[in-house]
């Protein structure tokens, strides 16, 4: 864990409001343990905005890493004003990473809106271990999506309004995929509702899932006690001082389904 | 004007009967145990680290959302979940053993009875902790703590029964969520403590428009950061016209210009909060830039500014 | 869920026996009389303009520095300059004859007595002044209006004084600076006050680490602004929980979305303050995005949003 | 007066901290009255600094305008990032102006520090009128000094440590020209201490002067009562509500030198 001023490559709108940063954080980057891990990120000197913003890894190579994020609101939108040659402070590698995939199972990925971050990282992982896996990527609409419907590839991209390949959320392709698959695991991140039905899904279907989910964070390294979720498990985690809950940004950010509890 | 800049400026104090290396503290709640982020901050160069409040039993907390930002700052409402009395005697005050840094332990309780028991079970063990904040003005638990905070007569009776139990450091902690914040600290001062620290958060809500959700759990919480800056000042400068004990100044401390500037109010210490949220290392940076702004100054040592403040008259 | 997109969203509301066009309103001491900028903001656009607190004789104010700049706030310590009721009834009445938004005069006293006196000589002309607020929360004078803001007994006697003198609208300003607001509210609502306003400035302070100077004259002063917006939100959702008349939403207001925060909380009115001196104009702009934004929401009035939070309970 | 969104045309450092922003602002210039009058300028979307600066205009040519600042504190660190093309948002123009210079008087003016600013556009006036004056420039030393000592067209600078013109402050040369021109009127901007000394020497000399003087401004536009300087006049002014105090904002920032008290 360190704090790096990072160098930015590349800045730029990949699809509708979502934007795609690169730089450079050699020191980060040694540090890193797998797809999962996030950075939590400062975007200026002002304390108009006090905390970091945290962001999933989404890519690394060598010494550079992405993120890629959506404009959101005040910070989000001085981010995609950063231009080449700027810099931003990062606070990483944070959190854990999303574990099993190795284990000859079948990783079915799944990403919504700009949870794709961390299931393109892993991704990444699976093909450079040369592990067989299948990606499903869901969003609003067709201008969201920056990566190709490619069924060929296993690569299946879902939309609400079906202006782009399957039409409807990731659940058709991953309950297809569930049952055509030998031996699945389910890796998810993405907007709470779909967590939620992946999570209820895999309970029901007794398929193991892991969800990198996300909470309000202060400080991204137990401070502050703020990024809780409950927690359904019984194993106590020292970090939260109880075990009712769990400290995302040190327990997470990635769950096995089972183990937690959404509001 | 005698100018020392060839030398480091003599940042010691003491209060009560401990003598502290510097005057930066952090804040309780806002670095947990103390032990969460060794790769990013030496603890041993803090002045001390207040840690966050204990209660007698360990407490689960709030139901998320407990934070959220606002325009310069921040709302928590934690509802002090903690380890509880027992686990901190047993786990953490071993750890304290091998720290340079001067810990205090900050405790909660919801009636005087708590307060006792909690202090009592610490100082019925032998530690190196150098004394205790004692939390009456925490905003973010339904009973407890407030009550004390805005009552001199509770105040008092707290005050004089944990006096009479220890000889180390109490420092009451002071909300700011009051009529009269002076009185509470006379009423601290009387009845024996060796310190008031002040401002714990301002109580405070914060709203989406957009979905019109809460985004705090409990409606209300506790605001922090650059914003309550002027707020702790004048409670900080307040009590220094009045009290003649010594004032640990809290609120929205970010700079070494915000360190010296509680100390011109009348802080013969400071705690920084929020800030180590942003940044775990932030405290020992401020220190070493308090150092340098301290050389340039005119004042010789930073006990030497406190309450220097000149207020045009 | 209604949406009304095609049509404007209606933003009319009654308060007391007084109908507004819009809630939207500029605070005390932050538009002057009204008649300052009208190059730059039509004001017969705002809800109302609360005029700059009157006192029975013309005040000179404190001596500078008045103001200063801190994190997303200000801190103002004016010390209630102001023409007197005399001039006011001279000459700014026949000016507010011409303008067809609704004037609210600000009153401030040292003592009831005072109080009583210029609304009775505000009530012995004829005058197209919708009703008063009465500022009993300012922090920036040693004698007055503090001490009623702080006492729910003052608050009381006075409450009741000027109601058996008038018909026209009462709105009582209340001070964030207490430990329970929300009791002075009450002993206002029970005296007859038509509405209550939270909330006045937050005392604070301001140095210069540099030079040791206070930036205020008078040491302490009212913090406003984006700052204080979480704690004016956390009042007037108290006051709404336990008050049954309508209350005015007041700090840091500087977007339609803070409107619409406030609304949820409770006001049924806001006033916006601080904002006018970065933008003469920004109420204007902020009734029109508010009737943008409220077209896109669930709501069919301004009303019906009213204390309408969902507070995860 | 307007609000205005000004594009800049260039903003470089003219001397040590010292910058020069020049911007496009049609309807602020068709509203121009005369040297002496300042903007009240926004520089970012952001409120953690919720006032504007005011800052005096330092020239004007048909539609462009200039200012000149020092770096201070944040918001001139932010104008200092400004990059041609980019654009402030102005109110403006506010204030009242320097006056009788016209009447012919053998104006001696006199700039210290960035007071120079209002000092600048006066000295224009002064040559399209083709009004014979002389201009006395202090600072601290030769790196604050962007423009060049020449005595024979009657530009004076001096500085603290005699690196450029005159060893010393503007009084040497000031008291010197007092004595050397007939009918002379003074006109002086800059620091506190300077005004007070150009004060003193007018009202001791008898000589006519005008001061462009500072205060801490939150609105500019007479809302606020907070840029009050006390007067010693007994014309009462409403703006301000009382005869003691006069709004800087409004009445000023220029002044009779005998109308003024310092604190
Ligand atoms: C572990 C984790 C990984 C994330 N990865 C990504 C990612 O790869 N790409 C991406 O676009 N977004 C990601 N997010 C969400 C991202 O942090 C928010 O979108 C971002 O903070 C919005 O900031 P803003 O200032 O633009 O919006 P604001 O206007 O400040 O807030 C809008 C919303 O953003 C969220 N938010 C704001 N501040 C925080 C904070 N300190 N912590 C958590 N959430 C906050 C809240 O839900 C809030 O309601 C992740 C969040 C977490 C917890
Ligand atoms: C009529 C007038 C004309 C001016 N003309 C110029 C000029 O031409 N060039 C120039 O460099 N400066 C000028 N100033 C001063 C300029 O406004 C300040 O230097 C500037 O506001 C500093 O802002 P900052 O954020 O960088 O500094 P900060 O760190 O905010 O403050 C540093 C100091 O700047 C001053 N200041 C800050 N805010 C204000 C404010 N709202 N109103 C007045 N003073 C403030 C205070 O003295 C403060 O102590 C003028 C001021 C006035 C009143
Ligand atoms: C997330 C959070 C948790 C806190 N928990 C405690 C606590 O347990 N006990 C306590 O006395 N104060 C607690 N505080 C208050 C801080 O110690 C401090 O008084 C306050 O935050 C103001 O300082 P700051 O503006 O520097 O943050 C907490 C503050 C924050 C932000
Ligand atoms: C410069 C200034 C002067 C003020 N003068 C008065 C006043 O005369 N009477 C009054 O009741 N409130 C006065 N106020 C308080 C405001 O009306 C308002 O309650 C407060 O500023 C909070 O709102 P804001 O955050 O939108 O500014 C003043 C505030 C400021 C900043
Ligand atoms: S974000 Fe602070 S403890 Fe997790
Ligand atoms: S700056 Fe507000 S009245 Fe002059």
């Amino acid at each position: 864990m360190q704090i790096e001023k990072a160098k930015i490559l590349t800045n730029a709108e990949v699809a509708h409001n979502i934007w795609e940063m690169k730089f450079e954080a050699p020191l980060i980057a040694k540090g890193l343990k797998g797809a999962g891990e996030f950075l939590n990120i400062l975007s200026m000197e002002s304390w108009q905005n006090p905390l970091r913003r945290p962001m999933s890894i989404a890519s690394s190579n060598g010494d550079v890493l992405s993120i890629i994020y959506k404009i959101f609101g005040e910070v989000t939108t001085i981010l995609s004003n950063k231009r080449t040659g700027d810099y931003i402070e990062l606070l990483g590698p944070l959190g854990n990473t999303f574990t099993h995939w190795q284990n000859g199972h079948h990783p079915i990925l799944v990403g919504g809106g700009v949870g794709l971050a961390p299931i393109l990282n892993l991704q990444s992982e699976c093909k450079s271990a040369k592990i067989e896996h299948s990606i499903i990527i869901g969003a609003r609409s067709s201008n969201e999506h920056f990566i190709d419907h490619n069924p060929d590839q296993q690569i299946y991209l879902t939309t609400d309004d079906g202006t782009t390949g399957e039409s409807g959320t990731v659940m058709g392709p991953l309950e297809r995929l569930v049952k055509e698959k030998a031996n699945p695991y389910i890796y998810a991140c993405g907007p709470e509702p779909m967590l939620e039905a992946v999570r209820d899904f895999s309970l029901a279907q007794n398929v193991p899932a892991q969800l990198s989910v996300e909470s309000y964070m202060g400080c991204g390294v137990g401070f502050c006690q703020g990024c809780v979720i409950p927690r359904d498990s019984s194993q106590i985690q020292d970090h939260s001082y109880h075990h009712k809950y769990s400290l995302v940004c040190l327990d997470g950010p990635v769950y096995e389904a089972k183990d937690i509890q959404f509001a | 004007m005698k100018r020392r800049i060839s030398n480091l400026p003599n940042l010691k104090l003491t209060m009560g009967n401990v003598e502290f290396d510097n005057p930066i503290w952090v804040a309780s709640g806002t670095f947990g145990y103390g032990t969460e982020a060794p790769e990013l901050v030496d603890v041993n160069k803090l002045g001390a680290i207040v840690t966050k409040s204990i209660t007698r039993k360990p407490r689960e907390g709030n139901p998320p959302p407990r934070i959220v930002e606002t325009s310069s700052g921040m709302i928590n409402s934690i509802g002090l979940a903690n380890i509880g009395v027992e686990k901190y005697i047993q786990k953490m005050l071993p750890v304290y053993e091998s720290l340079s840094t001067k810990i205090i332990m900050n405790i909660a309780g919801t009636d005087i009875q708590e307060y006792i028991e909690i202090l009592e079970m610490v100082e019925s063990v032998s530690s190196v902790i150098a004394g205790y904040e004692i939390n009456i003005s925490c905003p973010n638990v339904k009973k407890g703590g407030m009550e004390f905070g805005v009552d001199c007569d509770m105040t008092a009776k707290l005050t004089e029964a944990l006096r009479s139990r220890t000889d180390r450091l109490i420092i009451m902690k002071l909300s700011p969520n009051v009529s009269d914040i002076v009185s509470i600290g006379k009423a601290s001062e009387d009845a024996g403590a060796d310190a008031v620290s002040a401002i714990n958060t301002v109580v405070g809500m914060s709203i989406t428009a957009k979905t019109g959700m809460s985004n705090i759990y409990t409606t209300y919480g506790g605001l922090s950061g650059p914003a309550i800056k002027p707020v702790g000042l004048a409670a900080v400068h307040k009590l220094y016209n009045k009290l003649s004990i010594p004032i640990v100044g809290i609120g929205g401390i970010v700079s070494e210009e915000d360190v010296a500037e509680y100390m011109l109010a009348g802080a013969k210490a400071v705690q920084i909060g929020t800030a180590n949220f942003r940044n775990p290392g932030i405290s020992e940076d401020i220190i070493s830039r308090f150092n340098l702004f301290m050389a340039k100054t005119k004042w010789g040592s930073a006990d030497e500014m406190v309450g220097q403040v000149n207020t045009h008259s």
